[in-house]
């Protein structure tokens, strides 16, 4: 049964609450160790957070569908080692290639999941595995290091001194994902979609081509997301992002996107992953140890996602 | 009434012929991708290697009997890792170790299975009180257990010196270990709750149509942390055969087990919609993971790809696996 | 006189923007079998789940059997003896039909959480014996046809049996909207048998079904009670005026308005078409034409018509619109040939619940609400409301979300969405007028008299056998997933339903 | 500028010597979940608390942009007298790091990875890399296991996580003691990521693909050599077959005292933790000038020694001597300059 509430100002307040996770975070962390809230710091998570920030707002589109993409961070390791690669023959157009050769790959995978009606957790999942393989053998094994890093060293680089242009990088790909959203009937597809499949294949919707469209950009801004690796790492290495495969998810998440697809925006997935980034940095900072910041993120994370989730745009919590 | 009859046995027949269809698909990979392994690889067939194979698939099945039932919900479980690494460290401190004087013998991996049970339940809890969806419940959860069992660990690794424990992972029975006993026990109990239970039924049911629970006055809530709980508890016990394995506790006692059983359970056929599959899917799931691990190694691929093509076949299994319920508006999440 | 078996008091029920229940009074008394009639929307199903005790009533108060009582869940509802079918199916698909039966009430089917499968079989069959039907009752729901589901429904309201000693309260809403006649006459069958040891409500939106199984019929509007009316000499046309407030139409199907058929081309010529469930499928049909193809369940109508959709795959055969020949590999292309589809499973398939009455309306025409590539957030709330008058749909606002709505209203908006843009040649229309009230229903066909009258052909798969002589001007009787005859139905000569049935089975 | 907003300050480079009290000694391993790390932040606590202060642990999950994000966190904090440890995750970490703490004037020891053209001696506050000979362990254990199998017959190489440098090199040394045991063939390598779980699995398959042709087991470190003793155990074959592995953990120790395994080599984790963060200290405080450090000490190898049955004994409860961190003894364990 769904259940009718009264629109009630709680409710409105649903829409902020990964911005008011975010603040009660910026708080705690704060009052655990005074020193945190300085501008550097707060810089310096803008900055880290980038990569996390543009890798789940691409597969934010993914998971709006219904589906979820498990490759994205093998996909950027990959990318990381093609882009160590190609930068001293193609410069300046090792960036447009490597995001373009990335959005190819996404876009392989959802015409697999497409096509062969496999979901798309195993087709990603195989994908991740395969594209760690490829990683691991185009780059013999090893960290391809990146000698002369002029043209993707102005991602690593502060616009007016303070701003981390990576950061503002995401922020741009967050909007600009988010206006075309808005002004086109794409939001409707995708929402149809992943609400309720059959219904938005039975209007006529391109489903199948939104899906493939959706993992397109997953895969695109993976290779993004790979670029600012590169340049913040000065190389390129075939198991360099993987770890941000469960962040980024759990952003998605605790920004308030419904996993099980249709309601959520990228906007969330942004407030998501600098709470992600805060616990993933924040807590070792003020000084958690080890095994308690594991305690910490885990329970905290829940917590962020109980306090984000718009219950009644998702009927039934899975 | 020639009507009547028409109008029942029309979709009967219909169905049936898809329902068989659709359970044939993964034993007939598992069957075919043996056979391609035994005529790659004279090693491959040996009987060692069978035994080996269906050793090793020991702790998977396991774990997947517990998480067969959370996909069974339409839910999902990434706590695996977490779970098993407290557990592996609870019951490693708890038989005789060297760290300390504790040797509790099956009282400990009593109380380690408890303990999964235990996390379980919090995961569950958090799904039906808090509302939190189970992915992100299960992988909060993970990352608990793994700081449960880092407080544990606190710097030396515990061996364990049980022989009890340790004999689990060595002795042998009609040339299985007996961990892989315990695993065809689980899989018994496991196919037992499923079929027999209210507790399984209602897991099925739960993936199948959970509103129409709720209609029926079925208190859902219950029963979807008792089968978290459930699968912790399989978690707790595959924590504590790694641990047998192993003769350690380690925290990374369950490293990779998450998405190797899902993938398993996937690969039998349960649907991660939830309301179609079950624990001898999964079983023939597991199976078919180790056939390809095991095989691959067995005719010699190298390191470097064998993620690869594992990856690449499991995609393929299930692709082959899914060809005869392919409809053309067909839901695929 | 005996106590009531139920009685309503002055119930209220509020949701956002609707006030579902105003006030609304009821008396159901022992053995009688009560109909409940109203428009869409009118409030029948939030009354029914309220005695149920789905639904909390903001005030007012229920009586049963003279006591005063608070239903706070379903299990409250069934100890009282009080059991409901929903409006919406509602079995769980992967569990056998014995355990859909006693669900929720297993007794002694589940001892200590363990099934004894051979006792659960056994209350299942008492339950199916008690209505006669023939099902399995270890057979997996999913395999039933729908007719059969129906009935594993009402054997499952039937345990609240087991629950009291008195005799219990069946409700029923909308059984029949998805049923065949054949199938409908099995079911009131029960009802009559039902009415010698229990009191049954029952709801539909064929006020001659109403009239046929009822005693007496209650009528809701706008959330209250307006009358009563004793079936016996009642005429359909009188109960519709205290639904509505006025007299509708005589001429229900519009026959009045039935356009000229185009003779020229076909807009849709189907040859030779032939996919899983239907072979060596050929018909035409004309602009303007509106043709209704019958046939018992099973007989693959509805999957001819999704092929039709580029829903289903074909493996032979050839579709025209007007004359040129075109490759339906989705329903993308389907539309873009401008072939629309409403779909019979409405709640699955129609709708986009959590999605706005706008968004839902403009899915598959964005081209409507677009100005280049982008949505123009003015032209969509012109066109949207002007759709909503139109077709009078009952909706608080165009950013509601469709599932809010009665079921009716939803129906219009999935309806609207092929309108909107004005381009469309072909209908597909699957039991369209499922779970509408009879006003509606005759909007619906006012609408697609006006639409063949703009040279629209219509597919209609009719939701009975009347509704398809009535608006037909051509009938394509299926059997068995082949075109068994072709009848003419012109205004004048309608052909008669049982002539139709002969061919059907 | 283009100048990280943290990079401003003046690099210290050892401009003003720090008060003792107030250096900020950091320490970064991977985890605390495994016993060579967990020794690791255990002798760095001891050396901080011998000169009044606390080490601030850091673990980073084996995750590379965790291990980033903490150091450009720890940065971007108050950088004048931080002191830093670090266990960069793989090759590719370290330059960041370098480059980082270089820009904000923090002093630095690195340990285990780093690319080969990354040279300390080109940054001011980068002091030290130490590192253990790969290729030497690799070979020295190599040549245990050909000596323990008689000097002919097949073994079997468990290889660590394919992309780090440790791998690599003990790879290349076994390849080494290969060319020299003629006798000596390698059945099969496969890579078991330096995981003692993934080791057992891969041990048992690749004993049952050979059988007894497998004579003795070479491991990358050694919880891939305990867990391939957990498989020969479990196949009936312990003692059967001759295992070495790297690292010298306790348990391995003890299994090379009671002759259940054959070799290992040491590296020891609790003085890894002390020294980096000793040297780091001198430097602070002034007592160790930048510019005095030797060349071949900028980035050296750590000395080593192959731990068998005769010398298990002395291994066995590895004793740090608080002496090895006096400013002018820091450098005394150096076996030679990085090659
Ligand atoms: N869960 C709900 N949330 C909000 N509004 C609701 C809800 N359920 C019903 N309503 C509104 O209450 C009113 C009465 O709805 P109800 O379903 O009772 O009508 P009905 O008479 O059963 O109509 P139908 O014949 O179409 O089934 C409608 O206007 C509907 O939009
Ligand atoms: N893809 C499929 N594979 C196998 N059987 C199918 C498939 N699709 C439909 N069927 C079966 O084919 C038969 C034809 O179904 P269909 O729904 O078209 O009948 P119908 O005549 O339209 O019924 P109704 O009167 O309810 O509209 C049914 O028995 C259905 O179960
Ligand atoms: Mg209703
Ligand atoms: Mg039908």
């Amino acid at each position: 049964m769904s259940t009718a509430v009264a629109l009630k100002p709680t409710q409105r307040l649903t829409g902020f609450m990964p911005l008011i996770a975010l603040a009660a975070l910026v708080a705690a962390l704060t009052i655990a160790d005074p020193d945190f809230l300085t501008q550097r710091s707060l810089i310096a998570v803008a900055r880290t957070a980038a990569p996390l920030i543009v890798l789940a707002a691409g597969a934010t589109l993914v998971v709006l569908c219904g589906g979820i993409d498990l490759s994205i961070a093998a996909l950027a390791s990959l990318s990381t080692v093609f882009l160590a690669l190609w930068l001293p023959d193609l410069g300046g157009l090792a960036t447009p290639a490597v995001i373009l050769v990335a959005a190819t790959i996404g876009a392989v995978q959802g015409v697999a999941h497409v096509l062969l009606r496999i979901p798309s957790f195993i087709v990603t999942l195989g994908g991740m595995s395969i594209l760690s393989a490829v990683a691991l053998v185009v780059s013999g094994a090893g960290t391809v290091r990146v000698v002369d890093d002029s043209t993707v060293r102005w991602l690593d680089l502060y616009l007016a001194g303070y701003v981390p242009m990576s950061a503002a990088m995401a922020i741009i790909v967050v909007a600009l994902i988010a206006v075309v959203l808005k002004v086109t009937p794409l939001r409707s597809w995708i929402s149809a979609t992943g609400y309720s499949e059959s219904a938005a294949r039975l209007a006529g919707t391109p489903v199948d081509l939104v899906k493939i469209g959706a993992f397109c950009v997953s895969g695109a801004c993976a290779g993004l997301a790979a670029v600012m690796l590169v340049s913040r790492q000065f190389s390129g290495g075939p198991t360099m992002a993987d770890n941000l495969l469960l962040p980024a998810v759990a952003a998605i998440v605790v920004g308030g996107t419904a996993i099980t697809g249709g309601h959520g925006s990228v906007w969330r997935s942004l407030a998501g992953a600098l709470v992600v980034t805060l616990l993933r940095v924040g807590l070792p900072i003020v000084g958690v140890p080890s095994a308690y910041e594991q305690i910490l993120y885990g329970a905290i994370i829940v917590v962020a996602v109980a306090l984000t989730l718009d219950r009644s745009k998702v009927s039934t919590v899975k | 009434m020639t009507v009547t009859s028409e109008v029942v046995n029309a979709p009967r027949r219909q169905s049936r012929r898809g329902a068989s269809f659709r359970d044939a698909g993964p034993p007939v990979a598992l069957i075919v991708i043996f056979l391609i392994f035994a005529a790659l690889s004279p090693q491959f067939r040996s009987t060692d290697n069978v035994q080996n194979i269906v050793d090793a698939a020991a702790v998977l099945a396991v774990v997947t009997c517990g998480i067969t039932f959370v996909l069974m919900m339409g839910s999902i479980d990434l706590s695996a890792a977490g779970v098993m690494g407290a557990c592996a460290l609870t019951v490693s401190l708890l038989v005789a170790n060297n760290r300390n004087d504790n040797d509790f013998g099956l009282l400990g991996i009593a109380v380690a299975v408890l303990l999964g049970c235990a996390f379980g339940c919090v995961s569950g809890l958090a799904l039906v009180l808090l509302k939190v969806p189970s992915f992100m419940a299960t992988l909060g959860m993970s990352a608990v257990g793994l700081g449960v069992a880092t407080l544990m660990f606190a710097g030396v690794q515990p061996n364990i010196s049980d022989t009890m424990v340790k004999g689990l992972a060595i002795e042998r029975f009609l040339g299985f270990s007996y961990l892989t006993w315990i695993a065809a026990v689980c899989i018994l109990v496991g196919w037992l709750i499923q079929r027999y239970t209210r507790l399984g039924r209602y897991a099925f049911a739960i993936g199948g149509a959970e509103e129409v629970l709720l209609l029926s006055g079925v208190k859902v809530n219950p029963y979807k942390v008792a089968v978290f709980a459930l699968a912790g508890a399989f978690y707790g016990l595959g924590g504590v055969m790694v641990t047998s394995q192993l003769g350690a506790g380690l925290v990374q006692a369950g490293d990779g087990y998450d998405f190797s059983a899902i993938t398993a359970a996937v690969v039998g056929g349960t649907l991660l919609t939830g309301g179609r599959g079950g624990i001898l899917h999964s079983a023939v799931g597991v199976m078919l993971v180790m056939v390809l691990t095991n095989g691959l190694v067995q005719i010699g691929v190298s390191p470097y790809w064998q993620g690869g093509v594992e990856g690449l076949i499991v995609v393929a299994a299930v692709a082959a696996a899914v060809i005869p319920q392919r409809r053309r508006n067909q839901v695929v999440k | 006189m005996s106590v009531p078996a139920l009685e309503v008091r002055g119930l209220v029920k509020h949701y956002p923007g609707v006030k579902a229940l105003d006030g609304v009074d009821l008396v159901v008394q022992q053995n009688e079998v009560l109909g409940l009639a109203g428009e869409n929307g009118a409030g029948k199903s939030t009354l029914l789940k309220a005695l149920v005790g789905l639904v909390a009533p903001d005030a007012g108060s229920i009586y049963v059997r003279g006591e005063p009582v608070r239903l706070r869940s379903v299990v409250d509802a069934a100890n009282h003896g009080i059991g409901m079918v929903f409006q919406e199916q509602s079995l769980v698909p992967n569990l056998t039909a014995a355990e859909n039966i006693v669900l929720g009430s297993e007794g002694p089917a589940v001892r200590r959480g363990v099934y004894r499968w051979e006792v659960m079989r056994r209350l299942a069959q008492e339950q199916l014996d008690k209505i006669g039907s023939p099902i399995d009752p270890l057979a997996r729901t999913d395999s039933l046809s729908f007719a059969d589901r129906q009935m594993v429904e009402i054997a499952k309201v039937l345990r609240i049996e087991e629950r009291t000693q008195h005799p219990p309260v069946v409700i029923l809403d909308e059984p029949t909207s998805v049923l065949e006649s054949k199938e409908i006459d099995t079911l009131f069958a029960q009802i009559r048998r039902l009415r010698e040891f229990a009191t049954v409500i029952f709801v539909s939106h064929r006020l001659d079904e109403v009239l046929d199984v009822c005693d007496r019929v209650s009528v809701l509007r706008g959330g209250q009670s307006v009358g009563e009316v004793a079936t016996a000499g009642a005429v359909p046309r009188e109960l519709h005026r205290m639904m509505i407030g006025s007299t509708g139409s005589d001429d229900h199907y519009h026959e009045n308005a039935a356009a000229t058929v185009g003779s020229e081309q076909p807009r849709l010529s189907v040859r030779g078409l032939s996919g899983t469930t239907f072979q060596d499928i050929s018909f035409d049909v004309a602009p303007g034409e509106i043709v209704s193809i019958v046939g018992v369940h099973g007989s693959g109508r509805e999957d001819v018509c999704r092929a039709l959709f580029g829903a289903e795959p074909t493996t032979a055969g050839e579709i025209r619109m007007d004359g040129k020949k075109i490759d339906l590999p989705s329903t993308r292309a389907a539309c873009a040939a401008g072939i629309g589809y409403v779909p019979a499973e409405r709640k699955l398939e129609g709708m986009v619940g959590a999605m706005s009455v706008a968004e839902n309306m403009t899915l598959a025409k964005q081209q409507a609400r677009c100005a280049g590539p982008f949505v123009a957030p003015k032209k969509q709330a012109t066109l949207v409301d002007s759709w909503i008058r139109r077709l009078s749909i009952r909706t608080p606002g165009r950013d509601t979300a469709i599932q809010r709505l009665s079921g009716g209203n939803q129906q219009k908006v999935v309806l609207a969405r092929w309108l909107v843009a004005g381009d469309i040649r072909l209908l597909l229309l699957d039991h369209p007028t499922r779970g509408l009230d009879i006003g509606a229903r005759s909007e619906v066909y006012r609408l697609m008299r006006e639409l063949a009258a703009t040279g629209v052909a219509t597919v209609l798969l009719a939701d009975s056998l009347e509704e398809a002589i009535g608006m037909a001007d051509r009938i394509l009787v299926m059997n068995d997933g082949r075109v068994a005859t072709e009848v003419a139905c012109p205004n004048g000569a309608k052909p008669s339903p049982l002539d139709l049935v002969k061919e059907m089975v | 500028s283009e100048q990280a907003a943290g990079g401003n300050d003046t690099a210290a480079g050892g401009s003003a010597a720090c008060d003792p009290s107030a250096v900020k000694l950091v320490g970064q391993v991977r985890n605390e979940s495994n016993p060579y790390e967990a020794s690791w932040l255990a002798g760095g606590d001891a050396f901080a608390k011998s000169v009044g202060l606390t080490q601030e642990r850091l673990t980073y999950d084996g995750d590379s942009t965790k291990q980033q994000e903490q150091i450009s966190q720890i940065l971007a904090g108050d950088t004048k007298c931080l002191v830093m440890n670090v266990l960069p995750n793989g090759d590719s970490d370290t330059a960041p790091i370098v480059k980082g703490a270089d820009q904000a004037g923090a002093y630095l020891v690195t340990q285990w990875n780093k690319p080969a053209d990354l040279k300390p001696a080109d940054y001011k506050t980068w002091l030290s890399h130490i590192t253990y000979n790969g290729v030497e362990s690799g070979q020295q254990i190599g040549d245990a296991l050909a000596t323990a199998i008689g000097g002919s017959g097949g073994i079997i190489a468990l290889q660590g996580v394919l992309d780090t440098a440790a791998a690599k090199d003990r790879f290349v040394g076994l390849q080494n003691s290969l060319k020299k045991n003629t006798g000596v063939t390698l059945l099969d390598q496969q890579a078991a990521n330096f995981s003692r779980a993934e080791a057992l699995t891969v041990t048992k398959t690749l004993l049952t693909k050979h059988g007894d042709k497998v004579k003795g087991i070479w491991a990358a470190n050694d919880d891939m050599a305990l867990g391939a003793l957990e498989a020969l155990q479990q196949a009936g074959k312990a003692g059967k077959v001759a295992v070495v592995g790297i690292d010298a953990v306790p348990d391995a120790v003890s299994a090379v005292k009671a002759g259940t395994m054959t070799a290992t080599v040491s590296s020891d984790g609790s003085w890894q933790g002390g020294i980096g963060l000793a040297i780091g200290f001198c430097a602070a405080t002034g007592k160790l000038k930048v510019e005095d450090i030797a060349a071949a000490n900028r980035a050296f190898f750590a000395e080593q020694f192959l731990i068998t049955k005769d010398n298990a004994a002395e291994f066995a409860a590895p004793k740090t001597n608080p002496a090895d961190f006096e400013c002018g003894n820091v450098f005394n364990r150096v076996a030679g300059p990085l090659t």
